[in-house]
């Protein structure tokens, strides 16, 4: 038994998972695919139902991540084979080249600063633009740049075998960390158990055509709202929309933007959206004090310590309207968004000429999961996540033993469930690494024989 | 040779400038269409109870019809394609339907020893420029004219209607949220397309008889959006669409004065065919400045 | 008016008289509304589709009495856009189908009302399939 | 003090874009007692913090102070780099220029300078007066209680002993299993082993790290993370809450170092809802009751007169969602409980009709909104969007009134059988133990998690613990994730040989001490008390959590706060001021 665990992806799930397993004794290797860790919370504004900050209440942990003396981090880096067994898997990564020493580098900023190529930002979600070389926050651990080489002109001038171009970075850089001919290396590690935290995505836009397809700019996604709202986002909190910069004075909210829908392939419903769009749609009017929000939705879930009461306040006491019924149609006229839905309990199709759409787009499970499972040699159920095989009493087992899954990689979930489930697999890592010996996971059926180590007089 | 033709009613008495022009453009582009040797009305609705067959025995006969005459029928009328298309859909997806239906047939004078094989494509004409010739030939066909290309800048918005792409999972021609096909026989005609938000909105279609005054708003309001978005004309595919657009929203008072032309008179225009095969007769709305 | 639910209306002959003409399941329905909201005519409705459905579904017999199966052309908007796959023309010709069958009920298309200048520029295909959709 | 250094951090532009570092550290470098000051990109970074470790050494630094972001944030960090060049942690302060200054101050960048350097001199003046510490250790008990026999508190005691600790698991009742126990079957589709709960009771029973005490409860409770004492009461046949010393009963003394509360939730008394029958009509039953009924073999029959309900009447927020009826929360569960019973009566009576009245269906996460659908279509239930307004007796039937909000239309069934979707509550006695434990509760009388995000099975109290329904409405899968999330909090608590406190806690001057007792009164963590033999009083240091209000209320300055001593405040605040 290899007491070492693996956890891969570094969102919320990632990050509580690595830091139960790590402030127990053991050592963690934490891979994330992006430069830096955080996951999808790290884009997010403020949390219902309390409107605490989000970055502020995840950056302590953030932090402990980056600093943790039993933790490896492994940014921008993927897993790309896993072979051998519970107690023993050999883990093979792939880290890609930032094109910066990181060893070197200061995390100081000035190639960011004087790198004259831009590109929209993914962090932003399209709203704001982002450097060639660039960090995912200014809050990001770790606080190291990587260099988009789609964008960078010296990369791209290197790659085409032309005469390097540009290279402003390397000459300002402070400690000589800029490194153009970087390549791909890999890194292998043997870990006892494996955390799956990979977390979800959002569905494409483009493939809701009847919603703009994605090519209307102010009909924008949930996560994108939540950058616009963010204070360190790229508006810098305040609330501009894509296409002129102004202040909307009406915004919709669409839920079920591809959840709840068999036909377009998502017959689950995603969960989180409710909430969050009435925290949306609370802290728009709180930032936009004349403007009105709207909400489309079919039903309105709000099952969760205090959510009820929260959605009574969008409702009550922040004006938020609340239309049942789903939108049918989305398009640009003139200087407004006009959304089609219908108010089932009147009875009557309404439009509204809107500033602002939301889409409260489906969550799926995130891009390359289907790979990820074949690697890890899990299944995905029907809808792409990962299966939980041992039914409700064990939904952080997976089909193989010691392999855990936590958070939205087993389906949507808000973040209390996600870091309950991120430290319940911890402690079945935790069961498994102190039970010792080369056995196979806690499953149900194994445990009969394993051998206790201490026997307590009752 | 050729490819077999459904006309259908309407472009045979009161729209036949959209068949003149029609079949002057494909046997122009070398896709000429053989009109059937004897053909019925395809009902002009599909019928959407589950026990169908005797409203299907129409459409029936024109496919075996067709099927007489080769592998495909081709129709200019996006109802007929609807009808059309949606009866060979379900005739392949209920065999016994077909055997059923088939069994009627046999009996019946004009089809009598007939059987439907089940053989026949169905396809529009646009479609036939999309898959037959394909927007590039077309594009470089355009530009071998001689003397001006009198569509060419023209700013054109494409205007599908309903049932030339609805519903999808039959008709199989185009996303009908984000169709393309008119577009890009716009720009291969040398025209900007002008997309705009109702190119795929009901006109009103039968309503025309039994609420004319719902089918008139519906078509104003479409005219008024292809205004806005800075059309000087609209193009369909739809006799039905293209009447209650022009002759019953035309005028100032209900919709926007935007000519509406079948995507035959434009092509044939592009064509520079000679103005008899432009068939620009009986507009409301006169598209005649638009070339001039 | 209370209106009395039981089992004889809302899994009765009316309700499967209508899920059988219609090949559809008047139950996939939860009531979203996106047919509505993207319905051309939904201006000339008295009920809206989905509560044309809803009534459906409880097996209230006086859906039959509304305009809305007679003013849907079925342009298959709402079927394109369902999130359930719930064909809503079809059920509209479902309950246009029992409403004629009835006869307590003629649809609005009356040839002979159609003034005649119309009726000489009318295209073939709104007389016959408008007669054919709406009328005995 | 004398050598103090003083690194003041640019924070990227977070600070230096609005306060003049490099004035701050020329005027700082000048201040009484600093021996060093200068400014770096990013202090926190390997070479800003090796910066600091350089300078410890070669300037032979007493003191470190790191002007830059909150102390929250890299406090640590810092000292622990320190700590690596031989200078005591607590010899080093953060001085907070960011959140407290540039970023508020971001439009006056000349004032936010003054603010800055004054907030440094404040900061020196403080440290000053620190004393170089080391940490404090305490015992730590290395076994668990947990509190509650049903699905939650088996999990958490499955998985705290098979990593190898005792566990003494408490149950109200005479066996384990809890509400789960009591239903009818499993909740969703998934693929389900038989028997689960059972395996798992079975498990937990036999468990030789586990120790089982029935028909018990906790009646006392004393101490802090890592020693509690309890005391559990057990007698011979299950009584309600509060137990109390008698014939029969027995006390018992359990010492250990974690808590894990797992008390479940509780039944709404029907008598709350006179509108839905009050409870006296025999027909009108909860749907707790008729999992009960499903759970045996053989024909659903209804209570009256035994005859199977051909119409059954589901009524969701029963009391839920209903500030009204004092209830204003969801109660989570019940949509997918109902949609369940409704799918188990159509199996069960084929020729039956369900109806479900809802407001919204709550089916949220992945395959429970298919789980619904498939109860609509597949079992033909059908749902009623509107609230119950009344149902009564009429005859063999119960009528009830209901709207569907959705056709617009007031409707009424003349159901067979009414099931009532009643609210999750507290489970009963809830609201006293969190008070013995001293953990939070909500309004409600659920108990309080630390932080409603990041901490939601940390009670406020540490060392003691949540899972499940006690802390609020959850489902089984999500009951028995915190299960497991409570059991790795214990785990890293036991992981530890011994337990790391702060030293910066309170002490107590014994020369000026009086033993008047009025710190005692003032602390709210019961960490002081009064040692009547040596008559001074005295600090735990396990709960003591530095807030100051002993030294605040001590007459005589004897209470003290470790490196915040009034000589260091006030001249800290002379700066200021």
């Amino acid at each position: 038994m290899i007491k070492r665990a693996l956890v891969i992806g570094g969102g919320i799930a990632g990050i509580q998972a690595a830091l139960d397993i790590a402030n127990s004794g053991y050592e963690v290797v934490v891979v994330e695919r992006l430069p830096s860790i955080g996951g999808h919370m790290a884009q997010l504004s403020e949390t219902f139902p309390t409107l605490d900050c989000s970055q502020c209440i995840m950056t302590p942990r953030t932090v402990e991540v980056g600093h943790h003396e039993n933790i490896r981090l492994l940014t921008y880096s993927e897993v790309v084979e896993v072979s051998g067994s519970a107690g023993d898997y050999a883990v093979r990564i792939r880290r890609k080249p930032p094109y910066v020493n990181w060893d070197l580098c200061t995390g100081c900023g000035v190639c960011q600063e004087k790198c004259p190529w831009k590109a929209p930002a993914d962090f932003d979600r399209g709203v704001g633009v982002r450097k060639a070389i660039y960090t995912l926050s200014p809050q990001a651990v770790p606080n190291k740049p990587v260099m988009n080489p789609e964008v960078c002109v010296r990369l791209k001038s290197l790659a085409a075998g032309e005469k390097p171009k540009c290279g402003l970075c390397e000459k300002v850089c402070p400690t000589k960390a800029i490194v153009f001919d970087q390549a791909e290396s890999m890194v292998e590690e043997h870990v006892g158990a494996i955390v799956v935290t990979t977390g979800y995505d959002l569905y494409p836009a483009a493939r809701l055509p009847e919603y703009g397809g994605g090519r209307v700019p102010d009909v924008i996604d949930a996560l994108a709202f939540e950058r616009i709202l963010a204070a360190s986002g790229p508006t810098g909190g305040k609330v501009k929309r894509p296409s002129d910069g102004k202040e909307p004075g009406q915004v919709v909210f669409v839920q079920c933007s591809g959840s709840r829908d068999p036909e377009h392939g998502m017959p689950y419903c995603s969960k989180i959206c409710c909430m969050y769009s009435a925290k949306q749609a609370i802290l728009y009017r709180h930032r936009v004090h004349h403007g009105q929000p709207y909400v489309f939705y079919i039903d309105v879930r709000a099952g969760g310590k205090g959510y009820e009461e929260f959605i009574n306040r969008a409702q009550e006491d922040e004006g938020v309207v609340y239309l049942r019924g789903k939108v049918s149609k989305i398009f640009r006229d003139g200087d407004k968004v006009m959304v089609w839905g219908s108010d089932t309990l009147s009875g009557r199709k309404v439009e509204v000429a809107a500033d602002l759409v939301v889409l409260s787009l489906a969550a799926i499970p995130s891009a390359g999961s289907s790979d990820m499972q074949k690697v890890l040699g899990l299944p995905g159920d029907d809808n792409g996540f990962y299966a939980s095989v041992e039914g409700e009493l064990e939904p952080m087992s997976t089909a193989r033993p010691g392999m855990f899954v936590a958070g939205c990689a087993s389906g949507p979930k808000d973040i209390p469930e996600t870091v309950a489930q991120a430290s319940g697999a911890a402690a079945k890592v935790l069961a498994l690494f102190r039970t010792s010996g080369n056995r196979p996971g806690l499953r149900e059926a194994d445990l009969a024989g394993l051998p206790q180590p201490e026997v307590v007089a009752a | 040779m050729g490819t077999p033709y459904f006309p259908g009613c309407t472009l045979s008495t009161k729209a036949k400038n959209f068949d003149q022009s029609g079949r002057a453009v494909s046997e122009a582009l070398g896709l000429p269409l053989v009109e059937l040797t004897d053909w019925q009305c395809c009902g002009a609705t599909f019928p959407l109870a589950t026990d169908n067959s005797m409203a299907l025995i129409g459409p029936t006969r024109i496919l075996i019809q067709a099927e007489q005459q080769g592998d495909r029928v081709a129709t200019l009328c996006a109802i007929c394609y609807n009808v059309l298309k949606r009866t060979a859909v379900a005739l392949r997806e209920h065999p016994e339907q077909q055997e059923r239906i088939n069994w009627f047939v046999s009996t019946d004078a004009t089809t009598a020893g007939l059987n439907y094989q089940g053989k026949v494509k169905v396809v529009h004409l646009l479609e036939m420029l999309r898959d037959d010739l394909g927007w590039e030939a077309l594009t470089q066909r355009i530009a071998s004219v001689n003397g001006a290309n009198k569509v060419r800048g023209l700013k054109i918005a494409p205007y599908y209607g309903c049932l030339l792409l609805r519903p999808p999972n039959e008709m199989m021609l185009d996303d009908p949220e984000a169709p393309t096909l008119m577009s890009d026989f716009l720009r291969a005609l040398g025209a900007e397309p002008v997309e705009f938000a109702f190119q795929s909105e009901c006109c009103g279609s039968y309503l025309a008889a039994s609420k004319p005054d719902v089918s008139q708003g519906l078509s104003a309001t479409i005219l008024q959006q292809a205004a806005r978005a800075g059309a000087q004309a609209l193009v369909t595919a739809c006799p039905l669409c293209q009447y209650n657009l022009d002759k019953r929203a035309g005028s100032e008072r209900a919709g926007a004065r935007l000519p509406v032309l079948y995507f035959t008179q434009l092509l044939a225009v592009a064509l520079g065919l000679p103005q008899a095969a432009w068939a620009l007769d009986g507009h409301y709305i006169k598209p005649d400045s638009l070339f001039s | 008016m209370r209106t009395l639910l039981s089992i004889d209306t809302v899994a009765g002959s009316f309700v499967k008289d209508i899920e059988l003409i219609s090949g559809q399941d008047l139950l996939a329905c939860n009531q979203c509304g996106k047919c509505g909201a993207g319905c051309p005519v939904a201006g000339a409705l008295d009920l809206l589709p989905n509560a044309v459905i809803r009534l459906a579904q409880l097996g209230q017999e006086d859906v039959l009495d509304t305009q809305t199966i007679w003013v849907c052309a079925a342009c298959q908007t709402c079927v394109s856009r369902c999130p359930k796959d719930v064909d809503v023309p079809r059920v509209m010709e479902a309950l246009r189908i029992i409403a004629m069958q009835r006869g307590t009920l003629r649809g609005p298309v009356d040839l002979g009302a159609v003034p005649e200048a119309l009726m000489a520029e009318l295209p073939q295909m709104a007389l016959i399939g408008g007669y054919r959709k709406f009328s005995i | 003090m004398s050598k103090i250094g003083v690194f003041i951090c640019h924070c990227g532009i977070n600070i230096s874009g609005t306060v003049d570092v490099e004035k701050v550290a020329a005027d700082i470098a000048r201040y009484p007692g600093v021996a060093y000051a200068t400014t770096y990109k990013y202090t926190c970074s390997d070479p800003g913090q090796q910066l600091i470790r350089d300078a410890i050494k070669e300037r032979e630094l007493d003191g470190v102070i790191v002007a830059a972001c909150s102390p929250a944030m890299h406090e640590v960090t810092f000292r622990r780099a320190a700590a690596s060049a031989g200078l005591n942690p607590y010899l080093v302060e953060c001085a907070n220029i960011r959140e407290q200054c540039s970023w508020v101050h971001a439009k006056e960048p000349q004032r936010a300078t003054e603010k800055a350097l004054a907030t440094i001199q404040s900061m020196v003046e403080k440290i000053r007066g620190n004393e170089a510490l080391d940490p404090l250790s305490l015992p730590l008990t290395k076994k668990a209680l947990v509190i509650g026999g049903g699905i939650a508190g088996l999990t958490a005691a499955l998985d705290i002993a098979d990593a190898g600790y005792p566990v003494v698991l408490v149950e109200r009742a005479p066996k384990l299993g809890g509400h789960m126990a009591d239903l009818s079957g499993p909740f969703l589709n998934f693929n389900v082993t038989p028997g689960m709960l059972e395996k798992r009771i079975e498990r937990v029973s036999t468990h030789p790290n586990i120790r089982v005490i029935t028909n018990a409860q906790v009646v006392q409770a004393d101490g802090y993370v890592g020693n509690f004492r309890t005391s559990v009461a057990s007698s011979l046949t299950p009584v309600p809450p509060p137990l109390e010393e008698g014939l029969g009963v027995r006390a018992e003394t359990v010492d250990v170092g974690a808590v894990v509360v797992a008390t479940g939730y509780g039944r709404y008394p029907l008598s709350r809802l006179p509108e839905y029958g009050g409870g006296a009509l025999p027909d009108v039953i909860t749907a707790l009751d008729l999992e009960a009924m499903f759970a045996k073999e053989g024909a659903l029959r209804r209570p009256s007169d035994g005859r199977v309900p051909r119409e059954i009447v589901f009524v969701q927020c029963a009391g839920s969602r209903d500030p009204e009826h004092g209830v204003p929360y969801c109660s989570k569960v019940c949509c997918m409980a109902v949609a369940k019973l409704a799918r188990t009566y159509k199996e069960r009576v084929p020729s039956g009709q369900a109806y479900v009245f809802y407001i919204d269906i709550r089916s949220a996460g992945l395959h429970y909104d298919e789980y619904v659908q498939e109860a609509m279509t597949k079992y033909r239930t059908l749902y009623l969007r509107g609230k119950v307004s009344k149902l009564y007796q009429d005859g063999d039937k119960i009528r009830v009134w209901g709207s569907d909000t959705l056709s617009g239309r007031a409707v009424e069934v003349a159901a067979d059988l009414v099931v009532l979707a009643t609210p999750m509550t507290p489970s009963l006695g809830a609201a006293e133990l969190a008070q013995r434990l001293h953990i939070g509760a909500d309004g409600h009388g659920f108990y309080s998690e630390a932080h409603p995000k990041l901490r939601p099975v940390e009670s406020l109290t540490a060392g003691i613990f949540l899972a499940g329904a006690g802390q609020g409405p959850k489902d089984i899968p999500e009951t028995v994730s915190q299960a497991s999330a409570a059991a790795a909090k214990v785990l890293q608590l036991f992981s530890r040989d011994e337990m790391k406190a702060e030293p910066t806690i309170a002490r107590v001057i014994p020369e000026l001490c009086a033993a008047c007792g009025l710190c005692v009164a003032a602390c709210p963590y019961g960490a002081r008390q009064i040692d009547e033999l040596k008559h001074i009083a005295t600090v735990n240091a396990a709960l003591c959590q530095t807030c100051g209000a002993c030294a605040a209320a001590c007459p005589n300055k004897a209470s003290v706060v470790r490196n915040w001593t009034p000589v260091q405040i006030l001249r800290a605040a002379d700066v200021l001021v």
